[in-house]
This record gives C-alpha cells, structure tokens and sequence, in this order.
C-alpha cells in the first residue's frame, strides 16, 4: 500500500512541476491575461520592424524569413490536426501545401495553362477547397489502413503530387508557374503586397495564424475534437461509444489539407512563382517534425516547433554546411530527452509522467 | 504498349534484377517491423554506409581496369561483400543503439520512434555528406558484362543473373536461419509474443539487436550488388532506394521475409513495366499508385502480415 | 407477455476452426438486468462483441427491439439504444474524466466541422446541454469529484465507474455492463451493486457479464449460462445456484465423477 | 524452500493488483493457487516469472533473491512456467514450439531427443501433431503443448497457469493426472486454478487469493470440504 | 542554367542553437570576414560591395564555388590595383534553392552598399529573386543561367553573359548532323526546366532525325528501360538534356547493354562528375556542348592568374563569372557608384572580356555568342571545337 502511494505522489509531483508555468498562467486575473496576450501580439507584429538584435536574422532579410516561418505555422497548425489529435500519421502534407499553391498559380497566373486571371483572394477559397478535396480524395481509400501503412501511403501521394507537376505540361512541368500575382490593397495608390517589401506579408501571415489557431481551437472543444482524441486514444472504444471514426478521421484529413493549403496559397501569393523543386519529400518531414519537435497535440508548441524549423537555419546561415545532420541530431536527442515536445500536450505530458513510473517496471523486466 | 511486348522479357530481367535489390533491402525493413512493430526509417542508411564499405574495399584492392582471373574476383567480391556486411550490420547496431534502445527503455510513443529514426537518417547521410563527398563516388565494376544467354530473343546479362541469384542465396539463408536455428527461433517467438519468449528464457534486447544486424547484413549484400550493377554509390543513395524498399516491403506484407521477396520483385517488375507503358518519368509514381491499390484490396499487402504467423 | 428488448437468436460464431459460439439463444426482456455467466473462454465477452456490432455472426440473428441488427455499424448500433463497457478499461485514458462522458454524450449530438468553427447557437447548445448531462452522470455515479482529472488519474474504482458513465450518457435502452467488478474489494462489489440497481430503476436494461458469483446472485433478474459456446443453463438466480451441470462448469467435476 | 514469496505487491499502472501476498513452495510439491476470475493469481505467475515487476515484496528461489532478475534470467535459474491460454507461438510448429523450451539451456542432440520422449510419452498427442503449426490445433492440444514445452527446460520449479482452462472434462482429469505425473518425476509444480476441484485434490498444499489476498491456506484435501471455497466461487455464503 | 532543389532543410534544436548562439552571431557567412573592406571601404567614393548570388554550399556547390572564385579573382585584382578603392564582395549562398532566394535578394537590397550582383547561379533561384531585384533597380549578370525565358520577363536588370539554352540546342543539333553525321537520333530528357528545355530545341532543329524518345528522373539510376528503347531505336547517337550525375550512369548503362551510339549531352553534363559517373572509361567519346569558353582559351593572362591564386584550373564558368565582375568594375571605376549609374553603364557596356567581346542587347543577352564541343578522352574533358 504504502509503495503505491508513495510512487502516486512521485507522479503527481512530476506533472505539477510541468504544469506549473500554465497553473501560473491560468491563476492570472482575466484582464491581466488579455492584456499580457495584447502586448505580446503587438509586438510579434512589430517585430520586423523592430529588427531586434541577437534575434534578427543577420544573414537574410528578416521580414522575409518571419513571413517563411508564419507559412510553417500554418502548416504545422494544419498538420497537427492530422497527427496531434486525430493521431493519424502523414508523412505526404507536402502535397497538399503544394495543391494550395499551385491551385493559386493556376487559377491567377496570366501564365498558366488554364489562365483564368482570377485575382489571389479569390483563388484562396479554390486553394483551400481543392486541398480539402485533394484530403478526402487520399483519406478515402486509405484511412481504413493502420497506422503504418498509412505513413507509406501518404508518403507516396506526397511524392505523386511532386511528380505529377514535374511531368504535366499542363501545370507548367518542371519549369513552374511564374507571374502570380500578389494579395491585393493600395494604399495612397502604391501596392500594399509588392515585391520588395515582405513586411505585409509577414503581418497577413501573422494574422491567419491567429485566425487559424481561434478556428482550431473552436474545433478542439467541440464534438469533432473530441472525437479526434478519442480515436487517438482508443478508435474501438471510441466507435462503441458512437463515434462515427471513418467520417471524422475524412474530416481530420481534409481540414488539415485545407490549412496546408492556405499555407500553399501564402507561399505562391509571396513568391510569386512554383515549381516543384519547392515540394519535396524532406519538406514533409520537416512539417511533421514542427509538429513533434514542438509537441503534438498543443497548439503553441506547434508553433514553437515551426518557428525552430523554419527561423534557426536561417539565423544561423554559418552552420549553412552542417545544419542538415544537426538537425537529424538534434531529433534524436530530442526523442531521448524530451520524447512529449518543447511544449509538451497537457494530456501527453500526464501520459509520459506516466510511462516513466512503469519504468520501474521496464528496467526489471527488460 | 507495342514497345511493352516486343521487349518484354528484356524488361522483365532487368525489372527482376531491380527487385532483388529492393528486396534484400526490404528485408531489413521486414525484420524489425515484425519485431518491434517499427518503421526502421534509417535503414536506408545501412544500406548506404555498406556501398562505402565495399567501395573503400575495392578502391584498395581492385584497379579499376583490372582483367584479373575469375578467382581472384570472386576472392575480391566475397572482401567487398563481407566489408560492406560489417559496415552495414555495425551501422544497424549502431541505430538500434541510439536511436531505439533508449526510447524502448523509456517507453516511448510510437511517434517518437520514428522521428529518431528519421534523425538519425538524416545524421548518418549528412555526416557521410559533409566528411567524405556529396559528389556521386564511383566504384570499380569487377564484372565485364557479358551476355550469358539469350531468352526470347533479349539478353540476359552475367551481372544481372548474379544479383538475382545471390539475392536468393542471401533471402534463402536468411530464411532457413530464421525457421532451423535457436537464434533464429528466438526471432520469432519474439515477434509472435514477447512474454512467452522471456518465459522460454529468451533475452529481447539481444534479439532485437540480432533483428537489426540480420536486416544490416542484408543491406550489405545488397549494397555491393548495387555497386557492381552500377558502379557508383552517394551519400544519399539510400532515400530513393530506402522508400522503395519499404514500399516493396509493405505490398509483400510488413514483417513477412517470403512477402518482402515477392513485394520486391513485383515492385521492380511493376517499375520496368509502367516505365515501358507511360514512360521513364512516372516510374515512381507507377509504384505508388499500384501500392496504394494493392492496400486497397489487401489492406496487409500481398502476402499478409507478421514475421511468426507466415512461418517466417 | 413483457417486450423483448434484445434477442439473440441462435447464433453462431467460428473464426477459422475455433467455433467461439455455437447456436446461442437468450433474449432480454425490457426492464430486467440479465446476468450472462460462464467459466473463462465459455464465450461471454464474444457474444457481446457480437450484439455491439464487433462481430458478425456466422449464422444466426440479433434482433434489437424486432429490428435485425444486420451489418449496421458499430456506432450506428451505439446509436439505436446499446452501449457497453469494456472488460479491460477502455477509457480515453488523457481526457478529462467530463470530456469522456461528453464522448459518449455526443453520440446523440448533430454538431459537425462547420457548426464547431463558427461556434453555432446549436453547436453552444449542445455543449452546454453535453457537459450538464456528464457532469449529472458523474454525480449519479459518485466520482464528480475528480470530473476534471485525466482518466487515467483516476483511481480503479473511479475508472469502471466512469466507464459506467460514459455508456450511460450515449442514452442507451440497453447498457451491457462487461464484468464491471472485476479487480474490486467487497466493499467495493457491495456498492456496485446498489449502482447497478439504481441504474435498472432509472428506467434501463442491463446486461451483465460477472465472475463475481455473489454479486451476479445479488443483482440480477435472470441468469443466462454459457459454456464452450453453449447455453448450458437459464433461469433465476436460486435455479442457477442448483442446477449441477453450472456447478460442474464452476468448480470442475469431482475426480470421482470424471 | 525452493520459492519463497514475501508481501508481494504488484501494480497495473496505478491499479494495485496484488495487495501483499506471502508463500511458499517447499521442494518436491504441488502447491495449488485458487481462485475466483480477477483475484491475481495470474498476477502472482506473472511476477514470479518475471514478466510483471513487484512494486514492494521479495521473492527467493532456491536460496536467491530473484525479485529484480530479469524474466530470461529467471528461466536459466530454473522457473518455468506454461502461461495460461493460449501461451504458444502460434506460427511454429509442434516440435519447434518445444525446441523453444530449451532455448535458454541448448541441450545437445541426445539430451534434446531424450526430452522429447519424455513430453511424448505424456502427450502421445504431440507426438502424432509434432509437425503441424501449433496456431491451428485445439485448445487442449495447446495446453498440452505449453506444459509439455515448459517441460522441455527441464525446471526446477513448474509453474503452470490455468492448465484447464477451456478444457473439456474428460481433459481436464487426464491433465490434472499429467501433472501428478510430472511431479512424481521429481519437479516441484506451484499451479494456478479456476477448478477447484480438480486441483485441490492432487495439491500438497493450497493458498485461496481473494482480490489480490491470501484468504485462506491448508491441505489441499482438507480444503477441498471448505465452504470458503464454494463461497469464494459460487458467491453463496 | 540549373534550378534543381535540396529539400529545404533546417537545422533545429532549440538547445544546440542556443549553445552555439553567443559564438555564431560574428561567425556568418557574409559581409565580413575573408573579404575585404566589405564595411571598412578606405575610399569615400569606392565605398560599394558586389554581391554574389548562388550555391556556396550543399549538393550543387560545385558550380557555385568555380564562379565566386571567379568573382573573387577579378575583385582581388582591381583591389590590387586601385588602393584607393576597396570594392567588398558580400556572398549570399542560396543553396541552389528558389525558396531561399527571397530572403537573401531582399537581404541584398536592404544592404546599399551592394550596388551589384553576379548571379543568381541557376534558373530557378533565378525566378524566385530576379523580380525583387528589377523592382529595386539592383543590377544582375548571371554567368551561368541559360533559361531562354528568362530575359522576357521585362526584368531592366537582368544579364546574362553567355549563350542561352536557344543558341546552345540548336548548335548541339548541328554538331550532332554536320560533324558526327548521325541520321538516327534518340533524344533523352529528364524532366527539368533545363534538360528538358533543351532537348526540345534539340529535337525541334533535328527533325526527322529524331528515332526516339524517352525522359528519365532525376536521381534515377536504374536506366535500363530507357537503354532497351534506346537499343530497339537502332540509334547512331543519343542526346541527353540533363546533368552529369545522371548523364554519366546513363551513358555507362548504353555501353553496358552494348550500346555504341555517341553520346551527346549539355553543359549540365560537363563537369568531371559525368566522367566519374560513367566509371571512366565508358564517358570517352562523350560530347559535351557548352556556351562557355574553355578556360585555357580565356584572353589575357586569366588562366595563369587563376593557377596562381587559387593552385588549380579554372572549373566550368569561373571565366564568366571573372568577366561579370570585371564589367561591375569598370562601371565602379568609372565613378558608376549608385544602383541606378551602374545599371545604365551595364546596358551601354561594350568592352572584350576574357570570354568573348562583351555588349548586351535590350533584353540583356549578351551580343556574342560561341557555343563549344567538348570531347572526352582518356577521362579528361577537352576542348574540341567552335560550332558555327
């Protein structure tokens, strides 16, 4: 009895002291909370403007490189949905990051084989609904499979997307797409979004991430969310408790293509030009190491996971050689040491608390 | 299509010669997942570090224009095999040491497992990268081609007939290891139940240490095959021929040694075929189109799952 | 005559050469609480796979309230009146103990991607309505206390019962409850039991899968007996407790007899 | 003493699943375990095996203390136990699900032959099935085969877990008879049982476990008339 | 000319980069450093940097190194000889990638004392950074981008110069039926902007030579379905538009399957990769076209400059890039000190560069245009001849 209560208090131990900055923020007064939420908005939107030192990017313009990394948020946001929650493993997002962007250079390039001209905002709803489309086409006859054929599965879609734009003529080959317009506005008849300074950009990212994290988190505390977790936990308890598993894992699927999509359509309204040298598998792999390097499941650290993904390499352009195996270090160090995630999930975190008190366990038995 | 039949057998050894490859690399892939119920995501970079071994061997010992009899070939690829074996077997240990093992101790998600071994992939390929080249580095070819017989009016070459049959050779071995010896028992009891082989006094954490070199010696024998059908290797050698593999490994069945086997030679086959049909350029979309059907309608691939239940 | 609920109409289940039930029949009638026992490997926990939609039969039938299940799917089942719990804990085991409920609770909900984006007037509803209805159920059921712990902090006893509670709240007409005591002390057993009847005279109809022969005596209308896959016995609970061949199955047969 | 089991408590998780359970194995005897479904007496298999860590308590055999030894470790002390239902590799064969109960003691080709026999001559079964794959044979045919595979390892203590478990009972008296058999051979047999009967009758000694407690201990014969036996099963008091 | 990609990839760990952070914030790549007086100009009015744009590091260094080695030469030897007038070199490594080349060109830009660039290296970083540049007005020479289209694009400060992919085509196609007489021709691709580019002027100025077709990956190695179409074609000589790494297996899998057609390919190909590719032997008799001018041909004293400087022959494009620099420089020295004086002096430039008399037309092209054969023998590329 005794040594029962005793490891339960070892583990309770345990997940306060990794929950205490958030039972610190959640103790904060209402007014202060917002207000310190406000002033950390402001000044992520100042930030370009600011140029800070130490964190500015000495190397490469830094509006640019935020304006990158605001378009991985929005693809691990999107990502997250699909393994964070609904734990579904995608190793193919790439591809619909690429059907956003490429459904942007289609539909607004004068350039394009089909050459509709419609103006960026307008082919960002076509990007969103054909990467959705593009979800539920590969979710359809896949998500029935286990977790690991998934992985390959998804995998190999994301390396048909690639391909199929390398080899179609019609989406411009391997030469791309160019003369994509910009987002639209003018302001004293000068373009807000022009070529040369990529601060609006970066402050219209900024803002769908926002938007997208309010919209993820409206669907985290409903029936659908829910449901999500519960196939994650357990999908057989989950369909027995009435979860309809194969429709909201279809949903899962087609909202995390649409984000990726959105951030597809980001890119292309940016660069004003694709290819599919911009979509490779490797760029999968990186998303999803957003997601984990960051900590399935929590919203911030998603974030945190793009912005270590996206915003190190280019701040630290001296290791330019090397960064590649640091970062497949920096992974495995990762696993080992910190296995739920820079910004671990609330939930992850009382299920690692626990495995470690089956350790006991494990280094007998093993 | 015309050009599909008039060179059908033609395409069909080549496709052949294609999908041992994959498959003795498959194997790798197959024999950790049917122990551990893991993505080996870097044994694509066994396979790698063994085409160094057998081309730093062969660099040593072999002119690169040599005419040396048949024996001392033979002498010099067995060396080449056995370095590229050792290297590709010391390089799985090596993942199972730091990339598994400590998360296994830990407990970890599933997850977990496969981003450390995508780390370490990407490691193990970057370091080979940065430190030796990232240029293609070419290997000596020992064997002269030469058409050894003529089947259906295509040639069949000497180099092709040897990959096929010492792929068999290997997979052969490997399979008669697994079902007639104690260790290779010891293999499947793990992967068909894990308590009831530490009941039979069976150490996991050797077993699975053996799982990985089998797949590493494989690799190896893979690795100088492929040097000597190509004369060459990189430092990223291994991603394109790695997702191959995996995929020849998941259409046989994961974790089934025979389902590799066949899910390799279908793969190579079903490559040279489409590359015939639509051309060249959508080879790999070819195959993972015909995966993903195949898991359509075989939702475990061809031959099913697990390493226990399909007898090995 | 009382309605049948449930009826189970001989129904057989082989997987490759293993026959797991072998032409069973019983039915539940509405209002009872059914005791289904047997000796380990007899086939409990497989004929209730069977009426959750786990399985289907190899022959036979399961008719819920006249309608032939058929190959419904399993949440469309949960949907019509049946729910369970599970031998094993199957809890979400990082949720919140109310968000389990609210799981189940859901099943009866209409909420989907788009209502949950905009947070619609039903979407609030619903939310409001679900999260009430868990948190009555965690209070009927004794364990509202720890309603925002994670499942899997809560201690054994808790998680069955929240189990219990989570099945409850898909608002079933037929509540299959699989060996619930199982790991439990006396006192423990003794309070169950009282829940159990609760539940009963709220108005359900329970199924109970128990090894626990004093509680399954205590609680239940009727016994149905299962054994290598075969009704051996029905009736209530003092004919159980008489009848030899039960006795047989239990206890082993005398080596004298054998 | 040859096992020797101190306050042994075991957890599932948090689920504490043995509450303290002390025991003990004298050489040469059948020592039954009894008890209703869900009391731990598989639990107490588990850990003395190995395969299921004690949180608190201390388990000795033959003289050692074995409680962190790990499972494998354990085998080539002399624990063997024929895990209940259906603890075979159902992917091997007959002979090879035997040949794996040597695997930690590599007998060599005589020895390993002499083995055989003598599993064969308890279970002619095995002998006519050796070459079939073990996953399709019937239960009692797998039963046979764990006991007869742990057998194989030639233990010093036999543990065997529900060894009637599934069985008709025609089987479960030939089994039961088996194991008296083995033990006249000279193996101590710690068994664990749903059947009552059947194992009170050929246990030296017997230990009755309640919810992860030892409720009641005595002779097998003696409390094979105990009415806290039927109470334990039966729930009639 | 190249536009191919690694995959965009990060170093990561939050704590090694912190570990590293206090060392590594001086030790980056650009501005400082080996270069000279990149901040620290002596001369109030030479007080400007070049910039260089392309891969410096990663799998297509290579070409990257050859051209700012080139740069480097040219701005070490005007500094030489003009102590009163510093000019810096700023490098900007893109990596060969285009989704790098945003953030560096604008880097670029934000940088005034970057009043031109040599670069970008390839197409398709070329796509990505080239509208930033026009919209600021800074001035490009590429050395190395062939892609025909890319001087349509309006781009006022765009140059190139050397020969496009259009003047290089159909002086392959010459060769392949003036010199080597071959009547049968199989024409292979591998689905890049540039390769494929390429083979389709090929293909367009053969005509009914044409026998065959077929297009590879890149990072194929297994080629054998395109040698058996290649082998039923009955082909005399084959034309590859591609690079070396998978020119160099392609050629030594023909010779392997008995193949003897000659086999042409691009500049992509001409690098002494394709030689080791093909294993040596089975490369000999390669040819090789390329709008660049052998190095050894270069005017004045360049090759033996370059020897002496870097201890090693000039690679593919390093003369280009030394005249790109040298027509920045002579604007610089002409007190052509802002953006906007440089380019007008650029547009109107008329002088002789080691590579060829150098002028541009309004889209940029450089006027003249000679486009080389290169042989292989005995595993060394060499120079063959000028096609007319």
């Amino acid at each position: 009895m005794s040594t029962g209560e005793r490891l339960q208090a070892i583990d309770l131990r345990r997940v306060r002291a990794v929950s205490g900055m958030r039972r610190w923020w959640s103790r904060l007064p209402r007014g202060t909370r917002f207000a310190v939420l406000a002033v950390v908005a402001v000044l992520l939107y100042l930030l370009p403007v600011l140029n800070p030192p130490i964190i500015t990017t000495p190397d490469s313009d830094f509006a640019t490189v935020l304006f990158t990394v605001t378009t991985y948020c929005l693809a691990a946001l999107g990502l997250n949905v699909v393994v964070g929650m609904a734990g579904l493993l995608d190793l193919g997002y790439v591809g619909f990051y690429a059907v956003g962007a490429y459904s942007v250079a289609m539909f607004a390039s004068p350039s394009s084989s089909i050459a509709t001209k419609y103006p960026w905002l307008v082919c960002v709803p076509i990007a969103i609904a054909l990467s959705m489309i593009a979800g539920a086409i590969l979710g359809g006859p896949t998500l029935r499979l286990r977790g690991d054929y998934l992985a390959i599965v998804t995998l190999g879609f994301g390396e048909i997307v690639r391909l199929s734009a390398v080899n179609s003529p019609g989406l411009g080959a391997a030469a791309g797409i160019t003369s994509i317009p910009h987002p639209p506005g003018a302001l004293n008849g000068q373009p807000i979004f022009s070529v040369l300074d990529a601060k609006p950009y970066y402050w219209l990212g900024l803002t769908l991430v926002f938007v997208v994290v309010a919209l993820v988190r409206n669907i985290e505390n409903s029936r659908v969310g829910r449901s999500w977790l519960a196939i994650r936990e357990d999908e057989d308890a989950a369909e027995l408790m009435g979860v309809p598993t194969f429709k909201f894992k279809l949903w899962a699927f087609a909202i995390g293509a649409a984000v990726g999509g959105l951030s597809g359509a980001m890119f292309a309204g940016k660069q004003g030009f694709v290819s599919p040298d911009s979509f490779p598998v490797l760029t999968s792999v990186l998303f999803l190491a957003a997601v984990v390097v960051g900590g399935a499941g929590n919203r911030l650290g998603v974030i945190v996971g793009a912005i270590a993904v996206a915003y190190l390499p280019e701040r630290f352009r001296g290791f330019q050689n090397s960064r590649y195996m640091i970062f497949g270090l920096a992974l495995i160090l990762m696993s080992i040491f910190r296995p739920q995630g820079l910004i671990p999930n609330r939930r992850r975190e009382v299920e690692l608390a626990d495995r470690k008190l089956d350790e006991v366990g494990v280094e007998v038995n093993a | 299509m015309k050009f599909l039949i008039d060179n059908f057998w033609t395409l069909t050894s080549t496709g052949l010669t294609q999908g041992a490859i994959y498959a003795l690399i498959a194997l790798g892939y197959t024999l950790v997942y049917g122990v551990l119920q893991l993505i080996n995501f870097a044994h694509s970079e066994v396979f790698m570090v063994g085409s160094f071994f057998a081309m730093w061997t062969l660099n040593a010992l072999a002119s690169h224009e040599g005419h040396a009899g048949a024996l001392l070939i033979i002498g010099l690829l067995v060396l080449a095999g056995i370095a590229a074996m050792i290297g590709s077997g010391i390089t799985a240990l090596f993942v199972e040491f730091i990339a598994y093992r400590p998360l296994r101790r830990r407990n970890a998600p599933r997850l977990v497992f496969l981003i450390s071994a995508i780390g370490a992939s990407i490691a193990i390929s970057e370091a080979f990268g940065i430190f030796i080249s990232r240029n293609i580095l070419p290997v000596p070819q020992l064997v002269q081609p030469k058409v050894v017989l003529t089947l259906f009016g295509s040639q069949i070459y000497n180099m092709q007939v040897i990959i096929v049959a010492a792929s068999i050779v290997m997979m052969v071995g490997l399979d008669q290891f697994i079902r007639r010896t104690r260790l290779g028992r010891g293999v499947r009891a793990v992967a068909q139940d894990q308590d009831t082989a530490a009941l039979m006094g069976v150490n996991k954490d050797r077993v699975i240490a053996l799982t990985f070199l089998l797949g590493g010696l494989m690799a190896g024998g893979a690795a100088l095959l492929y040097t000597q059908q190509f004369g060459l290797t990189r430092f990223n050698v291994g991603f394109l021929l790695g997702i191959k593999a995996f995929t020849a490994a998941v259409l046989g069945g994961i974790g089934n040694l025979r389902g590799a086997l066949l899910g390799g030679l279908v793969l190579g086959l079903a490559e040279n075929y489409g590359s015939a049909l639509v051309g060249s350029q959508w080879r790999d979309v070819v195959a993972f189109v015909l995966l993903i059907v195949i898991l359509m309608f075989r939702p475990t691939g061809i031959l099913g799952e697990s390493l226990g239940k399909a007898r090995a | 005559m009382p309605e049948k609920i449930l009826e189970i109409d001989e129904v057989t289940l082989r997987f490759g050469g293993v026959t797991a039930l072998d032409g069973v029949s019983f039915h539940i009638t509405v209002g009872e609480i059914l005791g289904l026992i047997g000796p380990n490997g007899a086939g409990k926990t497989t004929c209730f796979n069977v009426m959750t939609g786990v399985y289907q039969p190899t022959s036979g039938s399961v008719r819920f309230e006249g309608e032939p299940l058929g190959r419904r799917k399993r949440h469309e089942i949960t949907r019509l009146g049946i729910a369970r719990t599970f031998q094993n804990i199957r809890l979400f085991p990082e949720m919140t103990a109310v968000e389990n409920v609210m799981v189940g609770a859901d099943a009866r909900h209409h909420t989907s991607v788009v209502g949950a984006l905009v947070r619609s007037r039903r979407h609030r509803q619903e939310e409001q309505e679900g999260r009430e209805k868990a948190m009555e159920l965690l209070r009927f059921m004794g364990i509202d206390s720890r309603a925002g712990d994670a499942a899997r902090n809560l201690p054994y006893g808790y998680q069955r019962r929240l189990e219990i509670a989570r099945a409850l709240a898909t608002g079933p007409k037929l509540l299959c409850l699989d060996e619930p005591a199982a790991g439990f002390n006396p006192n423990e057993k003794a309070e169950l039991l009282e829940l159990i009847r609760k539940i009963r005279d709220q108005g359900y109809t329970v199924l109970l899968i128990e090894h626990d022969m004093r509680l399954v005596m205590g609680v239940t209308d009727r016994i149905v007996v299962l054994e290598f896959g075969r009704k051996i016995a029905e009736g209530s609970p003092s004919e159980i407790r008489e009848n030899p061949a039960v006795i047989a199955a239990y206890l082993g047969v005398p080596e004298d007899a054998a | 003493m040859l096992l020797e089991i101190t306050d042994l408590q075991v957890f599932y998780g948090r689920i504490q699943a043995l509450h303290g359970v002390s025991l003990y194995v004298a050489q040469g005897e059948i020592v039954a375990l009894i008890g209703a479904n869900g009391a731990g007496k598989t639990t107490t298999m588990r850990a003395v095996s190995g395969l299921r860590p004690a949180a608190h308590g201390r388990i000795r055999f033959d003289g050692e203390d074995i409680t962190k030894l790990r499972a494998d470790l354990r085998v080539r002390r002399g624990i063997s136990q024929a895990p209940e239902g259906r603890g075979i590799f159902p992917g091997m064969t007959v002979l090879e699900n035997l040949d794996m109960g040597t695997y930690a003691r590599r007998p060599g080709r005589e020895q390993r032959q002499q083995d055989l026999e003598r599993v064969f001559g308890l279970f002619p079964r095995l002998k006519e099935r050796r070459m079939q794959v073990a996953g399709t044979m019937s239960g009692g045919e797998q039963q046979m085969l764990t006991i007869g595979r742990a057998l194989m390892a030639r233990p010093k203590l036999l543990l065997l877990d529900e060894p009637s478990m599934g069985l008709a009972p025609m089987l479960i008296s030939q089994i039961f008879s088996i194991i008296k058999e083995i033990n006249g051979q000279g193996v101590t047999v710690l068994v664990v049982e749903q059947n009552a009967q059947q194992s009170l009758s050929i246990a030296d000694r017997a230990y009755i476990l309640e919810t992860g407690l030892i409720v009641t201990q005595g002779k097998g014969r003696d409390l094979l008339a105990d009415p806290a036996v039927k109470a334990a099963y039966l729930g009639v008091a | 000319m190249r536009q191919r990609h690694i995959g965009r990839f990060a170093a990561v760990a939050v704590a090694i980069a912190l570990a590293v952070a206090g060392c590594s914030s001086s030790s980056s790549t650009s501005g400082g450093g080996s270069t000279p007086a990149a901040s620290g100009g002596s001369s109030g009015s030479c007080d400007v940097s070049l910039g260089f744009f392309g891969a410096l590091t990663g799998q297509y260094a290579n070409l990257g190194v050859n051209i700012y080695d080139g740069v480097k030469l040219a701005i070490d030897q005007h500094n030489k000889k003009n102590p009163g007038c510093q000019v810096g070199l700023v490098k900007y490594d893109s990596q060969g990638s285009p989704d790098q080349a945003p953030a560096l060109a604008q880097q670029a830009i934000n940088n005034p004392k970057v009043v031109g660039i040599v670069g970008p290296a390839f197409s398709g970083e070329s796509k990505a950074a080239d509208p930033l540049f026009a919209q600021a007005g800074l001035t490009t020479i590429t050395p190395s981008a062939t892609n025909p289209k890319l001087a349509d694009n309006g781009w006022k400060t765009f140059f190139r110069i050397l020969g496009n992919d259009n003047a290089q085509g159909p002086a392959a196609a010459k060769y392949i039926t003036n010199v080597l007489k071959a009547t049968k021709v199989f024409v292979v691709d591998d689905a890049s902007e540039y390769g494929k580019g390429l083979a389709d002027v090929v293909r367009k100025s053969l005509g009914s030579a044409v026998v065959g077709n077929d297009t590879v990956q890149s990072g194929q190695t297994d080629f054998s379905a395109t040698v058996t179409k290649i082998k039923a074609s009955g082909a005399d000589a084959v034309y590859y538009g591609g690079y070396y790494p998978e020119a160099g297996l392609l050629v030594k899998q023909m010779r392997g399957a008995g193949v003897t057609a000659t086999f042409v390919s691009d500049d992509g190909s001409k690098d002494p990769g394709f030689i080791q590719a093909a294993g040596g032997k089975d490369a000999n008799g390669s040819i090789l076209t390329c709008p660049c001018l052998p190095p050894d041909k270069a005017g004045g004293t360049f090759f033996a400059d370059f020897k002496a400087a870097y201890g090693q022959e000039p690679g593919t494009y390093a003369a280009e890039g030394f005249d790109a620099a040298n027509v920045f420089l002579a604007g610089i020295d002409a007190g052509k000190v802002t953006r906007a004086d440089l380019l007008s002096f650029v547009a109107s430039y008329k002088g002789q560069g080691v590579t060829k008399q150098i002028s541009f037309d309004s889209k940029g092209e450089v006027s003249q245009v000679s486009v080389w054969a290169y042989k292989v023998e005995n595993g060394q590329i060499v120079a063959d001849q000028v096609i007319n």
